[in-house]
């Protein structure tokens, strides 16, 4: 019986690569890795928004009606829904110039979690306290 | 001797990020070490049977059946790979097929992890 | 030689249209490389907008990432592929991918 | 009207660049222009037949299709392709395979070039 | 924590790295990443050097890359695949690739 | 009857990435494109390294011991060996520290080309007189 905390650290935007999109669709599948786990063993991603990687998750995209894919605001929106714990780092807000009001929430979909914007530190002291760290 | 689990993102043949993970995999399994390679992305179409060693390019299918006997679980991401056309009877024998969560289980046991993203 | 280069992403590693005489240059902005019409890092504008006046965007591109026409610099003509493709034909002599 | 063609090297499915490509060959077409696309390195892979469109990984092989019904040409480097294990025969039907030189050659007769390489 | 990341190039565009305090990092010099060992760009050392002092270059692609151990800077442990699964297992508690 | 000049820009590293290798393999197949062309017909690439990209055909290469594959010091001299103008960026070579004997030749392969170092300035000229510019 043991949780293990992962920090997954998006640092890339999305769409051109398809690793930083991946990141959300694996943290997304902690929902489901207790089939293939001992009773009561659960893996805990956290997933931080660092750098050029906060671009990918503004409000507003479309890339269904250019691409025909889903949008990465979507996988973080679902994100939320399954009550992963989302950060983004603070001084790359103010960096980019982008407000609270551009990031996705779903209430929509009626999940309680927001999105945490975070300092850097706060960001070291997940991957400090996470026992494994994944870059993307 | 530890868990070292891989993810392997980007590449297959001619990337170095590829070799790089078959490489260290082999050291580590060599070393008595349990190892776990996921594929996802790009990197999924490495599971592709029938490659063609050719000279200006990496080692890929020999490396892995090589792999495999020492023990090492390799696993591709179904949905990954079936998205680029390759189907399972087309894979190399004894490569795992399976959902993200096969990967985020491997982790829960493992000492390390080494998740090579980039591109 | 009126050369269009295509920016593919925000940061970039090669430094080779940096040191490009923007003379005969222009930019077409693609994929992530639409963030330099819009991003101001740290209250600036990205460098690529000041090194020529022929800039253009890719609208399919800025959509994808939610990115709306009011926010793209003035100097920058958005365009969608079939305009792209009527640049790359009319308004430059040879376009190569950064 | 014009000849463009296109060298593609990064990606396939999920990687931007690649559906930056067939999207401008699409559009290029449409306007009546010849439009040629050489797939080389890990671009290759798209050829593969049989590709699952799901809605987490852009279009490929159906757009590819429909790229050449409109007349554009398309040729994938065959060291390269069957380096990654994919066989003619698994190729999407009407894809041409040949050596480098066949860009070349493309290249002799276009009024621009576009080499999409990176990665 | 004792965390080692692997820098797999030499220009990066994240700049996760340059942000971390240094005391609890290492550094393992992969791929293209082993050109910070080595180049002195217009005379300076690569900054990655002077971030800690637990350093290593795969002698696998230093060799590949026709760099000999005697370029290598003097802070840097060469290792080979099979000793870098040692530093990966013994040098660090966690494991990251840039 | 028309020669096609191309400029074959590299300017990234190899070995991490696949385009920058094809880059000299693509330039070396204009030996053979002639079977494809109209009698008379040729294309001529320049291949040019700038940047990061002159690391990659340092002298003393061994990527067959490690990785099983050919390097691109090989491929390099095999440019030179059918008669390929090749040229390095004077200013990166300076910037980097790479001297001229770090470069390799194909002496011992019989061939009488060498690599130029020439100012970036001459690899713009190249770039303006050729038809097409491709960026490896």
């Amino acid at each position: 019986m043991a949780d293990v905390k992962c920090a997954f650290i998006v640092q890339r935007p999305q769409y051109k690569g398809e690793t930083s999109r991946l990141a959300l669709t694996h943290a997304l599948s902690y929902q489901t890795v207790e089939v293939l786990l001992e009773d009561g063993d659960t893996v805990t991603p956290s997933l931080c928004f660092v750098g050029e990687g906060l671009l990918g998750i503004s409000k507003g995209q479309n890339a269904m009606a250019p691409y025909g894919i889903n949008s990465s605001e979507m996988h973080a929106k679902n994100c939320l829904l399954v009550d992963l714990d989302v950060y983004v780092c603070k001084e790359d807000m103010e960096r980019f110039g982008i407000t609270e009001n551009q990031l996705p929430d779903a209430d929509d979909m009626g999940a309680e979690k927001k999105i945490n914007i975070v300092p850097f530190a706060q960001i070291e002291k997940i991957m400090e306290e996470a026992k494994h760290v994944l870059f993307f | 001797m530890g868990v070292l689990t891989m993810g392997v993102f980007p590449g297959l043949v001619g990337s170095g990020c590829y070799d790089f993970a078959l490489k260290l995999a082999g050291a580590a399994a060599d070393k008595g070490h349990v190892v776990n390679i996921w594929f996802s992305g790009n990197a999924t179409v490495s599971v592709k049977a029938h490659q063609k060693h050719l000279k200006d390019y990496s080692t890929g299918e020999k490396y892995l059946v090589e792999l495999m006997e020492k023990g090492v679980e390799v696993c591709t991401c179904e949905a990954c790979t079936v998205s680029r056309g390759i189907q399972k009877t087309e894979s190399i024998a004894k490569i795992q097929w399976n959902a993200m969560h096969w990967y985020l289980s491997k982790i829960h046991c493992s000492d390390r992890v080494l998740q090579i993203g980039g591109e | 030689m009126k050369l269009g280069v295509f920016v593919s992403d925000y940061k970039v590693t090669v430094e080779t249209l940096d040191r490009m005489k923007g003379e005969n240059l222009g930019i077409v902005l693609v994929q992530n490389g639409v963030y330099h019409a819009v991003l101001k890092e740290g209250g600036k504008e990205s460098a690529l907008l000041g090194k020529t006046p022929r800039l253009y965007a890719l609208s399919e591109d800025l959509q994808t990432r939610g990115l709306s026409p009011e926010q793209v610099d003035k100097r920058v003509k958005i365009v969608d592929y079939s305009g792209l493709v009527d640049v790359i034909f009319n308004d430059f002599e040879k376009v190569a991918w950064l």
